[in-house]
């Protein structure tokens, strides 16, 4: 009966410009009806050279450049990259910078996992939790305002210390941002965790294996959903990062809904890791440092590493030691490998799957396009 | 394995295959031949004492007068890290792909042979994929590398 | 106050002044068919905006605040505005059936009215067969998406159609099960008789235990998926689709088939609270404004919906139908069967 | 353009149609500046305040704003990012897709002129005034909600500036 019956391949666009490819991401799909045979992922639409640029500029001036390299946790850019430079000149950052550096990168955490709280939901067809989400997240982009007087691009932590101290009413305002959080993450919960549509959607869906994972250089929440435990806070200590006591969440099955728990969970860990910083800072001290326009480290070159809330975040820096400017700036976004394992995730899976699986897996465009 | 033991292990190991450069504080570097990249990598994969599983990053260098290839790995496993690198020039610049070895390096290397025009071996998916597909200037990381709307950042700016 | 007395006089009035029976039909058919077209434009303007306030609530927001009095006029504005919006058709389009498409979207949502009793003796036309006509009338809407996702001859508009199609096509079928539930027991298709047969609160069919809730249940969720809602939005499901099968439409167009979808969640709702809630049936209020609240309630249950779930994927929305809903929904109509047969339960 | 605004060049002819003409111009100006759908564009930094500015705390639904995922259905393109050589084809197939009346707004320092990437970067498109007409520049690195809103209320008022006859 069904042998006169054939179906035909086709192929589908998905982007650049598509409600739900975070940025400019482009798939193309091989599909079988609603079934993906085959994906391919098209990059490249935010590339803005990045690296060129900051070949061309002195270390200082590479910070705000760095600042766009993963919009979303800018902190973090700017973290890296002084870690790198700090670590080319052998530098010492002082006590209290180290606290408000930490500060910041947890708080940006909250607010990275807040856009990607949001966006998940908003992919998966619930407007409501994406709005939630916005809400608390412009509190803790409050906070950096009041800060350095600026909500994305912050240009806040510099080589050698921070741009400048905290207000005086920063704390207390943190203090109550966090008290409030906890409960705003089980609302989070309420909405999406308990209800069994979001849980049909992502269960067992992009199932990623630990190894795999690891060979494909996943790294971050979508590598501790795998089961395998690790956090660079933690294996590879960078700066104060020893002296706090949080928990790693890991999960064994590596789906959608396992990432979803793990990023949940971050946020609630990361409130913890702040509380503790505020109540560990030294109440006084220098945080800046004063670096002249003609900084030069000296010849040299290393590779440095943090743990950001996409995973693995690193950049590599080359020194000739004779002028002011980097000789090499290569940049290193855990989006750029989740990108790269995502056609393994979507074969077999429906084209509502690719829209999940890329939420969970947190790809922002920035990151690999560089 | 702290950062001592082990510069003494893979010196030891791999003795005259490898040279440990100095770069201060930071990891381990290392600077190995080119023609033994592929089995260098398999060597560090395989022994069970190292375990580098992780490819963290790739980055080709241009130093203005060679290119170096910077490979930075991880163990996930052992939790050690260091990093390797290797020199060659601009004629014929050309590697072998570690994609067989670190599935990771298969973007790495794409993007290598696409900015620097550094010819991969192996590898099955030598496409454009970060600049504009009608591009024609050339390979635009090189140092050398200009184009008519390119505008350099003045000097007194910085 | 009962508006059907108006009607009844000017009708009266129509007849005494001497012209033939079939003009005086004639002309109370026309005028009836513009008051339920002008009613249900002016009732589609509402819900939008309804809607972006009641979205706006559960997300914190203000909705429409500067388009006059907490922005009274936004849907008048954008009614207004999709008029003057050049209207597109693509190259590649199919253009009769590109056309067509909305044209059907609106009018079959518009002919469901026929037979819906709005209050007492407000009713354009009592079928005796009015429950089917309804559903029969219902399943307009999905030819029409079809349509718009063949003709637009674009792939994404195509996936949409077919998804609504599919979708639609298996929904239809516990719905109309559990609405033949209702029937068993009320024993005629007439949607006057099915309201009448439920004059007590008690005799509501929502609240005749054990099938009426049932089946109200199976209605509302199958209603969702009629008229493309979220959960079951796939069609257009932005993320997914862009926009689904209404993606290449522009201008008065889109706006037919934007204001069709406004027309239909208020169909399934009338239907809906004719069917489980007694329709215009209530102490005090005059019936139409029974009516008018019961079926507003159902749309705000709908709009709560919307607000407030993920989107199940096409396949997993295909088994719930078939491998739940369908087999609830016969269990049920047998239930009823058996109660009304038996006459336990017969109050 | 559709079918109705031609009605307007069409009755002024007659005595007392400029009465006419002159209200509908203005009926229709209004409707068209509360009701601006804007398409979901964003590429980089800009797309996250942009977002922003739907969400909660500014929400752009009080100005009548929604945004739209299909450009057939959109009055209007706020680009939100840097366009790169790359995707500047695509943003102008997009501004094509969309139906008469649309307008543009350039958000940010890198569709104004390049930003922070005019220097250095072989890549980025120096300003989107290149592949679109743009009705609004608004600064930035990226702007403030507040800025955008501002770059929305100037854009109605140009909108409310319209006269018929320049559409016909």
């Amino acid at each position: 009966m069904t042998e006169g019956l054939r179906t035909e391949e086709f192929q589908v666009n998905m982007g650049p410009h598509h409600p739900s490819t975070h940025g400019v991401c482009r798939f193309i799909l091989t599909m079988d009806g609603e079934v993906i045979i085959s994906a391919e992922p098209v990059i490249g639409y935010l590339h803005r050279a990045l690296e060129k640029i900051c070949e061309n500029r002195t270390y200082v001036q590479c910070i705000p450049v760095m600042d766009r390299f993963e919009y979303c946790t800018s902190m973090s850019c700017n973290q890296v990259f002084a870690l790198a430079t700090e670590k080319l000149a052998g530098m010492e950052v002082s006590e209290r910078a180290e606290y408000l550096r930490v500060i910041m990168l947890e708080l940006n955490r909250i607010a990275s996992h807040l856009i990607w709280y949001g966006t998940t939901a908003l992919d998966l067809g619930a407007l409501t939790p994406f709005l939630w989400a916005f809400r608390e997240r412009e509190d803790v982009l409050d906070l950096f305002e009041m800060t350095c007087g600026q909500r994305l691009t912050y240009n806040y932590i510099r080589i050698g210390g921070v741009a400048r101290d905290i207000p005086p009413e920063f704390i207390p305002k943190c203090m109550e941002f966090l008290d409030k959080f906890d409960a705003k993450v089980d609302d989070y919960e309420a909405i999406l965790t308990e209800n069994p549509i979001f849980v049909a959607r992502n269960k067992d869906i992009g199932v990623l294996t630990p190894e795999m994972a690891v060979a494909y250089g996943v790294s971050g929440p979508s590598l501790r959903a795998s089961g395998v435990r690790h956090d660079l806070r933690k294996d590879d200590p960078y700066s104060i990062y020893d002296r706090f006591k949080f928990n790693i969440p890991v999960r064994h099955n590596g789906d959608c809904l396992d990432r979803y728990y793990i990023r949940i969970q971050e946020m609630r860990e990361s409130a913890k890791i702040v509380r503790q910083a505020i109540e560990q800072m030294p109440k006084e001290g220098d945080v800046t440092k004063r670096i002249s326009a003609n900084f030069k480290p000296p010849k040299g070159e290393v590779y440095s590493r943090i743990e950001n809330s996409r995973g693995e975040m690193g950049v590599y820096v080359q020194s000739t030691g004779d002028t002011k400017k980097p000789l090499r700036v290569k940049m290193r976004g855990g989006s750029y490998n989740q990108l790269q394992v995502m056609p393994e995730l979507v074969k077999g899976h429906k084209i509502a799957d690719v829209v999940a699986i890329m939420a969970s897996l947190d790809i922002i465009m920035p990151e690999v396009d560089r | 394995m702290n950062r001592d033991e082990l510069i003494t292990y893979l010196t030891e190991k791999f003795k005259d295959k490898i040279e440990l450069l100095d770069t201060g504080r930071a990891e381990p570097f290392f600077l190995i031949k080119r023609e033994n990249l592929v089995e260098f990598c398999r060597e560090i994969k395989s022994d069970l004492k190292l375990e580098m599983d992780y490819l963290c990053n790739i980055g080709a260098v241009d130093t203005g007068e060679r290119f170096e290839i910077v490979y930075d790995v991880a163990s996930v496993e052992n939790n050690i890290r260091f990093d390797f690198k290797l020199v060659m020039e601009y004629e014929g610049a050309e590697i072998d792909s570690v994609r067989e070895i670190w599935p990771a390096a298969n973007w790495y290397e794409r993007e290598m042979w696409e900015l620097y025009g550094i010819n991969i071996k192996n590898h099955p998916n030598l496409k454009r994929f970060l600049l504009p597909d009608d591009w024609n200037q050339g390979n635009p990381m090189l140092k050398s590398w200009d184009a008519p709307d390119f505008i350099r950042m003045p000097e007194e700016l910085q | 106050m009962e508006i059907a007395g108006i009607f009844v006089y000017l009708y009266e009035q129509l007849a005494a002044t001497g012209l033939p029976q079939v003009w005086v039909d004639l002309i109370a058919l026309v005028v009836a068919g513009v008051i339920v077209f002008g009613f249900l434009a002016v009732v589609a303007l509402i819900l939008v905006l309804w809607e972006r306030k009641v979205s706006a609530q559960i997300q914190q927001r203000l909705g429409p605040w500067y388009t006059g009095w907490h922005g009274w006029r936004q849907t008048i504005a954008d009614a207004v505005k999709l008029l003057q919006k050049e209207d597109i058709t693509p190259v590649t389009a199919d253009r009769p059936v590109f056309f067509w498409a909305p044209v059907i979207a609106f009018t079959a949502c518009f002919a469901v009215y026929v037979c819906i009793p709005f209050g007492k003796d407000l009713i354009v036309s009592d079928l005796n067969i009015g429950i089917l006509f309804i559903l029969a009338i219902t399943t307009f809407t999905v030819i029409s998406l079809l349509m718009a996702g063949w003709g637009s001859n674009n792939k994404y508009a195509l996936l949409g159609g077919m998804r609504s199609a599919a979708q639609v096509v298996s929904y239809e079928v516990p719905m109309v099960v559990a609405v033949l539930a209702v029937i068993v027991f009320a024993g005629s298709l007439s949607m006057v008789d099915i309201v009448e047969s439920q004059a007590m609160i008690y005799q509501w069919y929502i609240f005749r235990l054990p099938f009426g809730p049932i089946a109200f249940i199976i209605y509302i969720i199958a209603a969702t998926a009629e008229t493309n809602r979220t959960p079951f939005d796939i069609p257009e499901a932005e993320q997914e689709l862009v926009a689904g099968f209404n993606v290449e439409y522009s201008g008065m167009k889109f706006a037919m088939f934007f204001l069709a979808e406004f027309v239909n969640m208020f169909t399934v709702s009338a239907i809906g609270a004719t069917l489980f809630l007694g329709g215009w049936q209530g102490p005090f209020l005059p019936s139409w404004v029974w009516f008018l609240i019961k079926t507003f309630g159902l749309v705000f249950v709908f709009m709560w919906f919307r607000w407030t779930y993920p989107r199940l994927r096409v396949d997993q929305l295909m088994e719930f139908s078939w491998k739940f809903l369908l087999p609830l929904a016969f269990a049920n109509l047998i239930l009823a069967g058996w109660m009304k047969y038996s006459g336990w339960f017969n109050w | 353009m559709g079918i109705i605004k031609k009605l307007p060049v069409f009755v002024e002819k007659f005595p007392g149609g400029g009465l006419v003409t002159t209200s509908l111009n203005y009926i229709f100006n209004q409707a068209q500046a509360s009701s601006v759908w804007y398409l979901l564009f964003g590429t980089a930094c800009c797309a996250i305040e942009l977002m922003a500015t739907g969400a909660s705390r500014y929400d752009f639904d009080r100005f009548g704003m929604i945004f739209r995922a299909s450009p057939r259905q959109s009055d209007l393109i706020i680009a939100a990012g840097t366009i790169t050589k790359k995707m500047a084809p695509r943003l102008k197939l997009l501004y094509d897709q969309m139906a008469e009346p649309r307008y543009v707004i350039a958000m940010g320092g890198c569709t104004v002129g390049g930003g922070p990437f005019y220097y250095d970067s072989y890549a980025v498109e120096k300003g989107i005034n290149h592949i679109v007409p743009v009705d609004v520049y608004i600064p930035g690195c990226p702007p403030r909600p507040e800025s955008l809103f501002e770059g929305c209320l100037t854009l109605q008022k140009k909108i409310k500036k319209q006269k018929i006859e320049d559409w016909s």
